[in-house]
């Protein structure tokens, strides 16, 4: 288990390595003149000319990479005009609001989603089912964003009973969490469903059968742990979405995380910020597979007694 | 299922834990005392030499409670001291001796002597610290203190503006041991000024809070504590206004007022600006070099309805290159809506119209790229789009590129060779609050056409006359041949039309009833310098 | 010897998308303590579908009995209510599976799934459970059975899983015992190991036991009867011993015909096997007679008009044939 | 039933499919949009009437208009062929890359697998949207740059399941049967492999056209999609945050449209994984 | 008798990764395998689940690389051919598999399946290929109406049919067919073994057959090889060999499997010890020596050799007779 945990943490800086390389790339592509985006809206032909030898965009391409490689195993992210300097110390600063918000995500992804596909999966084509598989289907055509929009013309504009905005108390947490879960419920209702059926035709199903447990029974002592092995995996795969997700949803709901701050680097053309911002989802989503992958193989005996 | 149970309290405790101190922060907090400010644009740098367009007004709305100037625009934008005790301007407007205040100190408890203010203006007329506001600062070419509370500064060449440089933002007294100790890169973020208000807790893009200094030689201020919030969203500013979780928010868009103005608990302050919109037309166009066509495109543009409909009344077309409360405003125009006598004028220009409606002269279409930033103006996107489709009317073609608002100024201020744009919007803010300033900034030639522009004659607008006029609006001794000269430089531009002018909005902020003193200056700025709770 | 079970003309409808069709159709048998009852057939004859109607596991809705009883105990388990069922099931009615592989669950570990039983239906505690199901253990011949009630499934060979299974279905020390096909997906020496053990079982315990198997090897080697069933219906039901010396449905002498037999004649000669020509019939789509006709060197006329039933041509031989083959082979 | 022959090919077998039908019809509704809506739409969508502002729905204006006095009908009208083609595009390139770099790394394996699959893994832990934001940040403001970064973002997951979906089928009998009679891989490839993924690989384009339609929405929504004045649905929904509080249907419209939209590739591609497959469950 | 087929060493390990990717050791599913097949001739391969009977059967098709020894068809190694000798001889091998559900195109009809092999090597005219169809569908007992029809429209037997017609197409002149029956009932086992036997009579073709049915291995080999965890361990004439099993291992297979015969019911059986070992990790020496009832310190030490035994097979044991 640990020997696996080393290995997979030891996996990260080569995946950064390789994304780091790729968004370089990507924004060395970029038409326009970043040392002009970086002197601002009055500067002189000299003074950009300036910038361009301190940053050192005058030099070759792989030069740059090797720099800003460099510069990252040393934690400087480099040169972002949006806070004139290392962006590192005010990204981090904004982490702990984009994790509240997907933890928070995930928690009522795992409180609603998974029971709601089990209780669907159990009564296939019952009402129960029915209303769960309909709102399933309504969910996953939903945008986040519109939703987000709708709740807060519902809940702040019109009855004023929820902020919809910033981070000031927990609930300023519930428009953006159910904007953000509300399409992830509906994914994993859906897949839970799928599985919980699927375990309902096993065999293991028809041994309990014929000891003469009851259909409840079976469902809590037999199934549920089954179904959760995959479901696990499902959400761990989910996460990017969840990080995706966060960054329209923080805009819309001025939810002060990561992913606001990304949009905002965009519209200034920040690419340093940009790209150490993509970076830091790159890896919280590795570390988040990581953990889905410890709690995959605590639930599944098959992975821990090899 | 024990296990379950621990998956389940692991995942919350995580996601509580994770609530940063700032998030759960009720709002017990913000009762008396405290004033909480929604601003539409995010504080992400506290230094006065950061032009930070990318903030801007966030950041200088703060300044005002941080820093104190030398002197200060009151609600009229006339100059009054600040710092200053009283300032003179010689004959020559080369030198300006200020008597300062005395006993004043820093937030670090520092002097805010004549040596402080040497340090902070040759701070500002340093190219590689302060990169922005360049026009204001390159005149000044030197600054004396023979005593501890004398200052006097000297200019290359006349310059009667130097009041007005030294009334702005850039302006602000910074603490020189705050600057060595946290360096010049460390300071955005822990300023130190002798402002009334000092720094308590700052995470750029977010949140500021400033609570009252004790040492303030103004005495208390109104509050103990400001918190300046950003918040994108309109939408979300109002709710908050409304449920009371912030008591001021800037920039109501005007769609919004109406709502607002009918509830009892708000205030609804609002205030001409100084920044005309307008579109800057690429004079290095052969089809628009020609007087007549400029002047149809602003025939076809409907902008009093814009003013009047798109803004609600919070906006109004100009009838001068200068806003209506500039420092030097002449009414030299107005703005007439006549599409018929702009197709009259395209046709005495040689267009005619073409198989698909738009209008043609050998051959060639006569087809705009018209660029607009977006979110760096009120309405930017919408406005342009109505000009796209009031220009469609007379037969010309605006196609629309819009630009995230850090790249626009790049596209705007290019070379001669790279200019891709025939209509750009643009609206200059005189944050000095001079006319003169404005007009040079603006529509003074280039020393080079084929490079990039000077300042933002981004048209390459080039009329000998006026950069004579310009420049006796700076150096004439007296203030009557200064604006004589400024009121028929407008005159002339105004017929040149260089640009397509659109409209002068209103600032419009609103407050809680149970704030006061809260004021909306003509540059953007809403000023929380006498608010009180 | 008294019938623990009587099945009386049975007959299962199986209703799909597309169509609804008899899976069994009048199926009677009787199966009485300390006697192996063996149902025979290739896939789709219906002998699963037997088991599962007498445990009452029929898929529902899809199959339903329309007619017929299931006498166990005084009970028609046809139209027993699923209270009553379960607590037959695994109590008084054992069930082994097929598949070893796949009928315990994965993520408990084995111990528990047979202590399930015991706590189910005799209330016993866990910890009281334990020790019986080590003993059970011992039992079914699971060595170190202590050790072995910790492992979970993937952690054991086929053969120790099969016995697990076996273990819960005799854990409450049931009156019948059900296997179906339960050698079928293991190894040949495996195999051999637990129908050792199952007539070891057989011979200590005295259940009544329905094996059911396509495999008429496995019948000789284990069943003391033999029911042989025919797309839904028995077509012929004896003893092991008269079936294999005088059987007397072609479908019976076919089938023993089909297997390579020890006494044919070795290698080189490579004769050919008896095959039955053609292919089940589906079971959708009978034939108006007797199903077998279409494949049946005997067949007349009266094969395809008129279904035969079930009869005795002597005593303890039953054949459902017009022109059953001479008792002599 | 190892023996009993399938009666019928299992294809003509369903006529419940309740998914497809509504889904295709649906769809088809959205298409016939698509191509005749411009013609269909009371007004010329860019025409603006400065004097009715953001008027709620009325008999002139079915669903009101917008902040400088567009029908929002004649919008929603003219952005369905926006939406719907830069949707089907997108993913019908994706669809192309996708097969391709899955396949050929999922069927030769080695060397060309462990380098294919390490960009296509690299790519994968790069959120989908967050690669689409920062490749439309790079690709411009336009139908175009928007086609770029949806693709872009949706090939790599679709190779992935290409890829497992081949190495899958390269594992079937019928494929060691096709190497036995000495075929050659690129024909075993083409004729074998892709059309017994193709299923698989047609449901998924149709769900990711859905998924498409949301991303592409997103980013219009963020400013990153068309220009102006063009009405894409995401962009009218960007622009009606600001009037969320005094004119609130103006989001109704792009955002049912939207989902519907996306309704229609979901249940389209659900009808027809239950079409091709009944008992896989979704 | 010249040898149409010579395997010699033959052996193929697979390392094991689990799910996480960790190396956990190396499989040996076929180990030192060598056995001869003459035109004309059945090599029957008979082994339990694991012995890597399916692995030696696909290393002589070259579906699996082998880590070391030759295949020798017809004299060259196959192995060692050139990318277009390859193609050649893949005309004189051909295999039917055991699940005639997967090795059958499901999107193709059963004329495209069998006309495939033609049309891969250079029959070109679309008449010719469906005479030829329609001729192998008529061999196999299929009727030449049903060519258009898709996999899933037959049955099992028949599909088998449509595979072994496909493996005729090219004439070979071995067919390698691994557990060709053991997925179908025995009714329609009968028919497919007799008509492998019947197209054997009939082309002079051979066969190596694999399977765990000793009643179908002995009716159908004139030789028959005993396979235990990855070698094997006796190898002999049909007759020799199911007369006097010399391995230990042949006789509890041969004790093992239920004969048809009530009698031997009531009758006390000799039932085989133990388990199959993991090929993960074999046991040292004789692998078969944790279930030999004839094992002693020299079995657990040392491996075996192939050696004539007196009942006229070869076996590699270090106490049989």
């Amino acid at each position: 288990m640990l020997r696996f945990l080393l290995r997979r943490i030891a996996s990260i800086p080569l995946v950064a390595f390789g994304v780091v390389l790729i968004l370089f790339l990507l924004f060395k592509s970029v038409p326009g003149d970043e040392a002009s985006f970086v002197a601002g809206a009055t500067a002189t032909q000299a003074e950009i000319d300036a910038i361009r030898i301190a940053l050192g965009l005058d030099r070759p391409l792989p030069e740059q990479f090797i720099r800003h490689i460099a510069g990252l195993l040393q934690g400087d992210f480099g040169y972002s005009t949006t806070f004139r300097g290392n962006p590192l110390p005010h990204i981090l600063s904004r982490i702990p609001a984009t994790l509240a918000l997907t933890a928070s995500a995930i928690l009522l992804t795992i409180v609603i989603g998974i029971p709601a596909g089990i209780i669907a999966g159990a009564n296939r084509n019952r009402w129960p089912d029915l209303v769960i598989s309909f709102s399933v289907v309504g969910l996953l055509a939903v945008p986040n964003f519109w939703l987000g929009m709708v709740l807060i013309a519902v809940f702040s504009v019109s009855l004023g009973i929820l902020p919809s905005f910033g981070a000031d108390s927990i609930l300023s947490l519930v428009i953006p969490t159910l904007a953000l879960s509300a399409r992830l419920i509906a994914l994993v209702a859906r897949m839970t469903r799928g599985v919980v059926i699927e375990e309902l035709r096993k065999n293991y199903v028809r041994t309990a059968r014929a000891k003469g447990l009851g259909s409840h029974a079976i469902l809590v002592s037999h199934v549920l742990r089954n179904v959760l092995i995959p479901t696990v995996t499902i959400i761990g795969l989910q996460a990017g979405y969840l990080l995706g997700g966060s960054v329209v949803i923080e805009r819309l709901c001025a939810w002060p995380g990561i992913g606001d701050l990304m949009l905002t680097a965009i519209s200034v053309r920040d690419y340093t910020l940009v790209q150490a911002i993509t970076l830091i989802f790159v890896i919280g989503f590795m570390l988040i597979n990581i953990g889905v992958d410890l709690l995959y193989r605590f639930i599944n005996p098959r992975l821990r007694y090899g | 299922m024990q296990r379950r149970q621990f998956l389940t309290a692991a995942a919350g405790a995580a996601a509580l834990a994770a609530l940063p101190a700032t998030t759960l922060r009720a709002f017990a907090q913000s009762g008396s005392g405290t004033i909480t400010y929604g601003q539409s644009t995010s504080i992400l740098t506290l230094d006065p030499a950061h032009g930070a367009f990318t903030g801007y007004p966030g950041g200088y709305e703060a300044a005002l409670l941080l820093f104190d100037r030398l002197l200060d625009f009151d609600a009229d934008m006339k100059i009054v001291p600040q710092l200053a005790q009283s300032y003179e301007m010689s004959e020559d407007l080369q030198t300006c001796t200020i008597s300062l205040r005395s006993g004043v100190t820093f937030h670090d408890g520092t002097p805010l002597d004549a040596a402080a203010v040497k340090f902070n203006i040759e701070r500002m007329m340093n190219k590689d610290i302060n990169t922005t506001n360049r026009p204001l600062w390159d005149p000044i070419s030197g600054v004396e203190t023979p005593d501890d509370t004398t200052v006097v500064i000297t200019t290359s060449a006349p310059f009667a503006q130097l009041p007005n440089t030294l009334a702005h933002g850039s302006g602000a007294i910074v603490s020189p041991a705050a600057i060595e100790k946290f360096g010049e890169d460390g300071f955005a973020q822990n300023p130190v000024g002798a402002g009334p208000y000092e720094l308590e807790a700052f995470s750029p893009g977010q949140e500021l809070t400033l609570k009252a200094f004790a040492g303030y030689w103004g005495g208390k201020p109104g509050a103990d504590r400001i918190v300046f919030k950003f918040i994108a969203e309109p939408a979300t500013r109002i709710s908050a206004l409304t449920t009371g979780a912030v008591d001021i928010i800037d920039s109501v868009p005007v769609q919004l007022v109406s709502q607002l103005a009918g509830n009892a608990d708000i205030e609804v302050i609002n205030r001409p600006g100084l920044r005309p919109i307008g579109l800057i037309i690429n004079l290095t166009r052969p089809t628009l070099s020609e007087v007549k066509v400029r002047q149809a495109l602003n025939l076809a543009v409907p902008v009093v309805t814009i003013a009047e409909k798109v803004f609600f009344g919070y906006a109004q077309a100009p009838d001068s290159p200068l806003a209506f409360d500039a420092i030097g405003h002449k009414s030299v125009g107005e703005l007439v809506y006549d599409q018929e006598k702009a197709k009259a004028l395209l046709a005495e220009a040689g267009y005619a119209p073409g198989a698909d409606g738009i209008v043609e002269k050998d051959g060639a279409r006569l087809s705009l790229a018209l660029y607009v930033p977006e979110g760096l103006f009120p309405g930017d996107v919408a406005v342009a789009e109505i000009v796209s489709g009031a220009l469609k009317q007379i037969g010309v073609e605006a196609v629309i590129t819009k630009i995230e608002k850090g790249a626009y100024w790049d596209y705007l201020r290019q070379d001669k060779a790279s200019m891709v744009w025939d209509l750009a919007m643009f609206g200059f803010n005189p944050s000095n609050a001079s006319g003169t300033y404005h007009l040079a900034s603006l529509f003074k030639s280039n020393a080079d056409d084929n490079g990039k522009p000077d300042v933002w004659n981004a048209g390459r607008y080039n009329n000998p006359r006026v950069d004579e006029l310009l420049n006796l609006a700076d150096t004439a001794p007296a203030e009557a041949d200064r604006l004589a000269a400024l009121g028929e430089a407008q005159d002339i531009i105004w017929a040149d039309a260089p640009h397509v002018w659109l409209q002068v909005n209103e600032n419009v902020s609103a407050a809680r009833k149970s704030v006061s003193g809260v004021a909306v200056m003509p540059i953007v700025f809403t000023t929380l310098r006498d608010a009180k709770i | 010897m008294s019938n623990v079970l009587a099945v009386e003309g049975l007959t299962v409808n199986l209703t799909t998308q597309d169509r609804s069709f008899d899976v069994l159709s009048d199926i009677s048998l009787t199966v009485a303590q300390g006697e192996i009852l063996a149902l025979v057939g290739e896939s789709g004859s219906g002998k699963s579908m037997t088991a599962l109607s007498i445990m009452g596991l029929l898929p529902d809705p899809v199959a339903a009995v329309t007619s017929g009883a299931i006498y166990f105990d005084g009970i028609d388990l046809a139209r027993a209510d699923e209270t009553t069922m379960r607590k037959l099931r695994g109590n008084r009615i054992g069930l082994i599976f097929q598949e070893p592989m796949t009928s315990l669950n994965p993520t408990m570990r084995v111990g528990p799934q047979v202590a399930e039983v015991l706590e189910l239906h005799k209330g016993l505690k866990a910890h009281e459970a334990r020790a019986r199901v080590e003993g059970i253990f011992a039992l079914v011949r699971i060595p170190d059975p202590k050790s072995r009630y910790d492992n979970y499934p993937h952690q054991m060979s086929g053969g120790m899983r099969q016995r697990v299974m076996i273990a819960i279905a005799l854990a409450c020390d049931p009156d019948l015992l059900i296997a179906d096909e339960p050698t079928t997906a293991l190894d040949v020496t495996t195999q051999s190991q637990i129908l050792d053990t199952l007539r070891d079982l057989q011979a200590e315990l005295g259940k009544a036991t329905i094996l059911i198997t396509h495999d008429l090897a496995v019948v000789a080697e284990t069943a003391n009867r033999v029911a042989v069933m025919y797309a839904g219906r028995i077509v012929e039901q004896t003893s092991t011993e008269q079936l294999f010396a005088t059987p007397r449905h072609p479908y019976t002498v076919g089938l023993l015909h089909a297997i390579p037999r020890d006494e044919a004649m070795p290698g080189e000669g490579r004769g050919r096997l008896v095959e039955i020509p053609g292919s089940v019939p589906a079971l959708w789509n009978l034939p108006k007679g007797c199903a077998f006709a279409p494949r049946c060197s005997r067949a007349t006329q009266q094969c395809q008009d008129s279904r035969p039933s079930l009869v005795d041509i002597q005593p303890g031989h039953q054949v459902a044939c017009w022109h059953p083959v001479e008792a002599e082979i | 039933m190892a023996d009993i022959p399938a009666a019928a090919p299992r294809r003509f077998r369903r006529t419940h499919n309740v998914y497809l039908w509504f889904g295709s019809s649906l769809l088809g509704f959205f298409i016939f949009l698509a191509i005749f809506g411009p013609m269909l739409a009371p007004y010329d969508p860019t025409e603006q009437d400065l004097f009715a502002l953001l008027e709620g729905p009325s008999a002139t204006h079915w669903l009101g208009t917008d902040n400088i006095g567009r029908d929002i009908f004649s919008r929603i009208l003219a952005g369905t062929g926006y939406t719907v083609s830069i949707a089907l595009s997108s993913v019908l390139l994706a669809g192309i890359g996708g097969v391709a770099l899955g396949s050929v790394a999922g069927y030769f394996g080695g060397k060309v697998d462990r380098v294919l699959s390490g960009i296509i893994d690299l790519l994968l832990t790069v959120p989908n949207i967050v690669l689409a934001i920062a490749i439309a940040s790079v690709a411009g403001s336009s139908a175009m740059g928007l086609t770029i970064a949806i693709t872009a973002s949706f090939i790599p997951p679709l190779a992935r399941l290409v890829r497992s979906k081949v190495i899958e089928l390269k594992e079937e009998d019928f494929v060691a049967a096709s190497v036995t009679i000495g075929m050659s891989h690129w024909r075993i490839l083409l004729h074998h492999v892709l059309p017994n993924a193709l299923t698989v690989i047609i449901i998924e384009l149709s769900l990711n056209a859905g998924q498409a339609v949301l991303i592409g929405s997103a980013l219009g929504f963020l400013g990153l999609g068309v220009q102006p004045p063009a009405p894409e649905w995401g962009t009218m929904l960007g622009a009606s945050r600001e009037f969320l509080t005094v004119a609130p249907h103006l989001i109704m419209a792009p955002g049912i449209a939207i989902s519907l939209l996306v309704l229609a590739f979901n249940t389209f591609g659900d009808g027809l994984r239950d079409f091709f497959d009944p008992n896989l469950e979704k | 008798m010249s040898a149409l087929l010579e395997v010699e060493g033959l052996t193929r390990h697979f390392a094991v990764t689990n799910s996480a990717g960790n190396s956990i050791g190396t499989v040996h599913a076929v180990t030192d395998v060598s056995f001869k097949i003459g035109a004309g001739e059945t090599l029957g391969l008979i082994g339990e689940s694991g012995c890597g009977k399916s692995t030696v059967s696909k290393m002589v098709v070259r579906l699996v690389e082998p880590t070391r020894g030759a295949v020798v068809l017809e004299g060259e190694d196959i192995n060692k051919v050139s990318f277009s000798r390859m193609k050649m001889l893949r005309k004189r091998v051909q295999m039917v598999f055991q699940d005639p559900f997967g090795s059958l195109d499901p999107r193709q009809a059963a004329e495209d399946i069998i006309a495939e092999p033609l049309l891969v090597h250079g029959m070109r005219s679309k008449s010719e290929r469906r005479a030829r169809v329609v001729e192998l569908m008529e061999r196999v007992g299929l009727r030449a109406d049903q060519m258009r029809n898709t996999p899933a429209a037959f049955s099992g037997g028949q599909r088998q049919r449509i595979a072994i017609a496909r493996a005729l197409a090219l004439n070979p002149a071995l067919i390698v067919a691994d557990e060709p029956v053991s997925a179908l009932d025995v009714s329609i086992q009968a028919q497919v073994v007799n008509l492998m036997v019947d197209i054997q009579k009939e082309l002079g073709l051979s066969y190596l057959f694999v399977s765990h049915d000793l009643g179908v291995i002995r009716h159908i080999s004139d030789r028959v090889a005993v396979m235990y965890l990855g070698r094997i361990v006796e190898i002999g004439r049909t007759s020799d060999l199911f007369a006097n099993p010399g391995h230990p291992y042949t006789r509890t297979l041969m004790d093992a499997l239920p004969k048809p015969n009530p009698a031997r019911r009531l009758s006390k059986k000799r039932v085989p010890r133990g388990e199959i070992p993991s090929p993960l990790n074999p046991p040292t020496g004789c692998a078969f020596h944790p279930r030999c009832p004839l094992a002693t310190d020299v079995c657990r030490q040392q491996l075996p050799a192939l050696r004539p035994l007196a009942g006229g097979t070869q076996g590699a044991c270090h106490h049989a007779a």
